[in-house]
């Protein structure tokens, strides 16, 4: 049974998400090697070609072309094995989450086909600083004149326009800005994976207001834990592509006449790599299978899943790199290449820690008992 | 117990069957024998361990993965699953049944048509109740070096050597045991698997008081034992080969994270008494959050087992994680309790009436006994990994 | 260099405390068998014994025939070791420092002299809870009229009288009680290391005030410091035996035709044991060295050595039985009597983590920076 | 610097010796060199290295442990350790000097009078800066497998291969290589240690980037590079037992936890920025708990040392330690960081200027270099613990 089975197991979209699973993997192959990593992303053509294959619309609405999270789940492990810099979590899964949650009308139909055709790479600011879960903090505010004024950071490429989230008047609100308006300053910095993260700072720039309230609430709550499912995918992901490496190096490196991976302690350390990729595993399946029976445990076990996958993808980047030695400290040795990506995805959208706490004040340890 | 009864629950949808098993426990089963933070991972044993055996037997829960043809409910692995859960929810105290789960299964294989008939109903009513000599002292993750002999003399083996480990001896009518009757190059050839009654002359009992203070293993001598070659069970010198058929869906039982979730709730009263602690609730994040990710890799591969029909080698990770997530839950409520972990027997915590040292005793040969952890690292990182010998 | 060698270093009575360190094990080879665990301690009579060797008053002040903090840690290592069960760090490290600092005179002679001569285990009851840190609980009060009302925990094993911290009215207080005085009850416990812990209650019992005020306040904070470097040093011990006995093992069980020790996965661990065991010799002498010096950083240094040695002592007896297999876990075996009294010590005057947060609070991360 | 420099520090206390040094470093130790929140544990490199070797020879505190014959300091042991904690204490980068910690007490013992008049002083002044030729890509933990060969051809070594990891090659003048001289059955026979110059013909040096984005490591290619017979340090074909000998107090000094202190410094200063959070204040009291006791470990060796004379297998102990609690701090600023670990290059937490990626990644390779702690466990296995070979 490989991953992708798995993850599509029990559910009734699986053959959907299989072929889909299927093509990108066919897809990635032509396209992408783990070298442009260090090259940062691919840019726009390269993301078109993303949305001709379906995977920026996913969390959209079932009648807007959505495939819901068992698809989210199998595309982003496919991501994270292959270290894909592409922005699929932050200008896909998150922004196609709120924007499938707006009235039918003028904007949203304007949104949904940026989104499905790829014309541009939309970003979610919601974030106002380090170790934030999600929700409305207050440091940026939207006035009734629709100006917008705070401070958003860890923003990953937006290319034009940006959904932020602000404090209104009304309540929580997120508005659609144009990065390039009179008032906002971005001011991108490299990142470990080859996509930037950005500061923006607005001041009295002009937004528009698309969703206000409890609905926006909710929008920005399904979006978060979507992106932690996504997020969670890639690092597990990237746990199974870097534990293939090194079982491969285990194999084959060859010291005091023996393979490596023929040493006892060698190989106990491998087998706890492996029993630590099968929780994320589980842990993620669990976040699929909750979310989509829309559980009201479904946002406690995608903290357990992203808390479970950026610990694994951590610990795993690290014993890979000791047990490939020297060349593994490398710029161009593959191994780097996953514990710098392990570096940003494990921080991103909250690390193990404050997921853990996320799980218990959700309730989640008190999920199997009565 | 008759087949309309087994039919009866084979009938049932998955959900109607576990109603029907959880009203019976909520109904039924005695609040003195269920687990709780003094006892948290109870088992039954002696007059409790008879009774409930019979109140199984009379309600038809008994036997749940037997053929019908042997008294059993033939249920489907899910209604299995199932039935495993609901005892776990309902707390009920462990019931160590080596004939049902391990002697049973392996007679239906490998019994003569006599053998089955002798045995099977007298295993199912309780009227037997087996042990399992397998480990010695000089074999014990080396199972294959044992050295228990038996010397066949005309139509009886003769048999002479000491088990120990043995679970439950003291209170049990028959054992099977692994002996030595011929030696051969190959320490795994030359092994019989032999049936015994505990009655029978030359065969010595003592029990084995553990850390906790409990008498759960015993030492079993066998001194000139004589008992009849038809106890053999399968060919002679092919016991290995019999024992290893045993293991089945035992090996995924002893996965379950259940005496994981009985401590960890141990752990969330003792956090509530200590009062709001920032820093142990982040362990106790941690170790929730744990128990979460192997509930739920237990319950995939009770489902994949459930498709699969057969469980792998990755039922071994479920050992691992469960039996080391059990110590590190249990050392945990030690960290909690602080001086209070020192006491011997029972001690209040705030509101809490619970014996600390115990728990803490019997979670540790969790990860020694049904094959160590190193064994199974070891056997993983072949059948798994695909790592070299050296 | 052995331990007792390497604890003696440096200090000024290095051969005085070799030669005292000496003589207790050679009384103890005679007098003790770890087997003798299990029944308890062994009354009066050894501690008789045990006072005329001079070890119930090591930290009375020098001139009442004290010999400071490396004769204490270096016995306390003995008796670790040998799993004693005399309550050597309850009834003669803990009450001669508070005896030591009272105003010459009439009830100081008589309780030094009952010290010295072991007439009676005298023991010190501060503790109120779990978990705490020394000083004056609230919860016992004396009234000017010297009647004690309160409860003590964990209190070790006194024969007739102990010693009482309790809030007055002139602030706090150690005084002296007579355990078969009305309003006294003891309640008594078996605990995992052969001595019991009493719960004490008091209610308007009638005892003795002997010091008071600031001076009380720093006897008991001397009591507790001494105490936690005794039983850092007793975990110390009991760490190095238990290490002892495994590597025994690893080099003579044998399965699968090898000794078990020759495995590498166990090696490894067992280095793994050792490291720890080296730095929880190495936070003791530490703590030594501070105490000896009077150091400001002395009761920081006991913290660290007691919050390392209980986790040491914890994770080495539990990886001893794992190492021991099942034989570890008869009731029988040396390995399980290391395990029990582990348990005790560990969390007697406060467990690792209780201490690593003194250790912090006063200031022990700083005392290697400027 | 002259002889009555070198008498002048050695008859001082060691007091006033730290007091001196302290002075020193203070007044004249230029800010910008030193290890801050955003390299912590900076080195110097190229002209910087060449300024401070010159401001120690000018200032007379160069080569601390060197023989007064060959123009150190000649100071005991003890004065030593106090020179690293003064350094260490001022927070000055970390100065690799190949020449005068390796080569130098090597040449002492196995060079020729010619030999030594050639390289040490020109190592003393800084004119001469040696890198190391041991790793080859398929001779990592392994060295003994090593094949880069060197073929005597007249009165030269005609040398082919490859060497790896060699830290700044590419500043180096000079280079001393194991090569193989012979094939014998024993690995470590038939290895000559053999020193060259950089500019010889034949000798091509590729800077590695590393995970950190730093050339830090080189590939040395040697292509038919002809070096005479006599620059052989040592008897040809005893470069193995020439090149184990040049270890000495090097071995203590890797086991510093100077670069450990850096990054907690770093852990407390984001704790702050972080406002208090209990649970990482309890990961952070674990881990300066732990920075104490390590710190004591190592002060208490390099007592030992200085009383004995000679490092043990123990130090090894403090080599495992300080690498292991070095890289749990560096992951714990990750942690504390959060996002802002993501990032590449200096960002700002708080008020801190830092670079979490740069010290995670920098962290990386010190349990791995200089024997890597596996191979460490593996020898103290059987020398500290006497435990069986398989």
């Amino acid at each position: 049974m490989t991953a992708t089975d798995a993850l599509a197991a029990g559910d009734g979209d699986a053959e959907v998400v299989a072929m889909l699973a299927s093509s990108v993997g066919a897809f990635l192959a032509r396209r992408h090697q783990r070298r442009r990593l260090r090259d940062g992303t691919g840019g726009l053509d390269l993301w078109r070609e993303m949305a001709e294959l379906g995977l920026t619309g996913l969390t959209l609405p079932v009648a807007d072309g959505g495939l819901g999270p068992s698809a989210v789940a199998a595309v982003g492990r496919i991501f994270g094995e292959q270290l894909i810099p592409e922005p699929f979590v932050a200008c896909a899964v998150m922004p196609a989450a709120v924007i499938g949650a707006l009235d039918a009308g003028g904007v949203r139909d304007e949104l949904v086909a940026a989104l499905v055709e790829g014309a541009e790479r939309l970003g979610l600011a919601w974030q106002e600083a380090p170790h934030q879960m999600a929700g409305f903090p207050c440091g940026c505010r939207i006035g009734s004149d629709g100006r917008i004024s705070g401070e958003k950071r860890f923003v990953i490429a937006a290319d034009r326009r940006v959904l932020v989230t602000a404090m209104g008047a009304d309540g929580p609100c997120i508005a659609l800005a144009d990065l390039a308006a009179p008032g906002v300053t971005v001011v991108s910095q490299a990142a470990s994976d080859g996509a930037a993260y950005a500061t923006l700072r607005f001041e009295g720039a002009a937004a528009l207001s698309l969703i206000v309230g409890t609905p926006a609430e909710v929008a920005m709550a399904a979006a978060f834990d979507l992106g932690l499912l996504a997020v969670a995918a890639q690092l597990t992901g990237l746990a199974d592509g870097v534990l293939a490496l090194t079982l491969e190096h285990l194999r084959t490196r060859v010291q005091f006449e023996r393979p490596i991976g023929s040493f006892q302690a060698l190989q106990h350390r491998a087998v706890d790599m492996r029993i630590s990729l099968a929780l994320a595993e589980a842990s993620l399946r669990e976040a699929v299978r909750l979310m989509e029976a829309r559980s009201p445990h479904a946002s406690a076990a995608a903290s357990a899943a992203k808390a479970r996958a950026s610990a694994t993808a951590l610990s795993l980047t690290k014993e890979a790199i000791q047990m490939h030695g020297a060349i593994a400290f490398t710029e161009e040795a593959d191994v780097g290449l996953f514990a710098r990506a392990a570096l940003k995805w494990s921080g991103y959208l909250g690390g193990a820690r404050d997921h853990r706490r996320r799980f218990v004040v959700l309730g989640g340890d008190l999920i199997d008992d009565e | 117990m008759t087949n309309d009864r087994a039919e009866a629950l084979r009938a049932m949808s998955d959900e109607a069957f576990r109603a029907e098993l959880r009203g019976w426990l909520a109904a039924t089963y005695p609040d003195a024998w269920r687990q709780d933070d003094l006892r948290p991972f109870r088992r039954l044993r002696g007059a409790d361990w008879l009774a409930w055996v019979g109140m199984l037997n009379d309600a038809g829960w008994r036997c749940p993965a037997w053929p019908q043809a042997y008294g059993g409910l033939e249920l489907t692995f899910r209604k299995q699953v199932i039935y495993q859960e609901e005892m776990e929810r309902a707390r009920t105290a462990r019931l160590i049944d080596t004939g049902e789960v391990q002697l049973g299964p392996t007679l239906m294989i490998h019994g003569t048509e006599a053998q089955k008939a002798h045995y099977l109903p007298a295993i199912r009513r309780g009227e037997q109740v087996w042990c399992q000599g397998y480990s010695e002292p000089g074999a014990g993750s080396d199972l294959a070096s044992l050295t228990t002999s038996a010397e066949q003399v005309g139509d009886v083996f003769r048999v002479r050597g000491q088990k120990i480990w043995t679970t439950h001896a003291d209170e049990a009518t028959h054992i099977f045991a692994l002996v030595r009757t011929s030696r051969e190059p190959r320490k795994q050839a030359g092994i019989t698997f032999l049936l015994m009654e505990m009655s029978t002359p030359g065969i010595t009992v003592r029990p084995i008081r553990n850390l906790a203070g409990e008498a759960e293993f015993c030492e079993v001598f066998f001194d000139d034992v004589e008992t009849p070659v038809a106890n053999a069970l399968g060919p002679v010198g092919e016991g290995w080969t019999v024992a290893k058929a045993l293991l089945g869906y035992e090996r995924v039982w002893i996965g379950s994270p259940a005496l994981a979730r009985r401590a960890l709730a141990l752990s969330r009263q003792l956090l509530a008494a200590r009062g709001g602690d920032a820093g142990l609730a982040d362990r106790y994040a941690e170790l929730a959050a744990e128990l979460h990710d192997v509930g739920a890799l237990y319950r995939q591969t009770c489902d994949a087992v459930a498709a699969a029909g057969e469980p792998g080698p990755e039922v071994s990770i479920l050992k691992i994680v469960a039996s080391e997530l059990l110590q590190r839950i249990t050392e945990f409520n030690v960290e909690l309790a602080g001086e209070a972990a020192g006491l011997t027997g029972e001690s209040r915590i705030g509101q809490v009436r619970t014996d600390i040292a115990w728990q803490y005793y019997m979670a540790r040969p969790t990860t020694i006994f049904a094959g160590s952890n190193e064994v199974q690292k070891n056997i993983l990182a072949r059948a798994m990994l695909g790592l070299p010998t050296g």
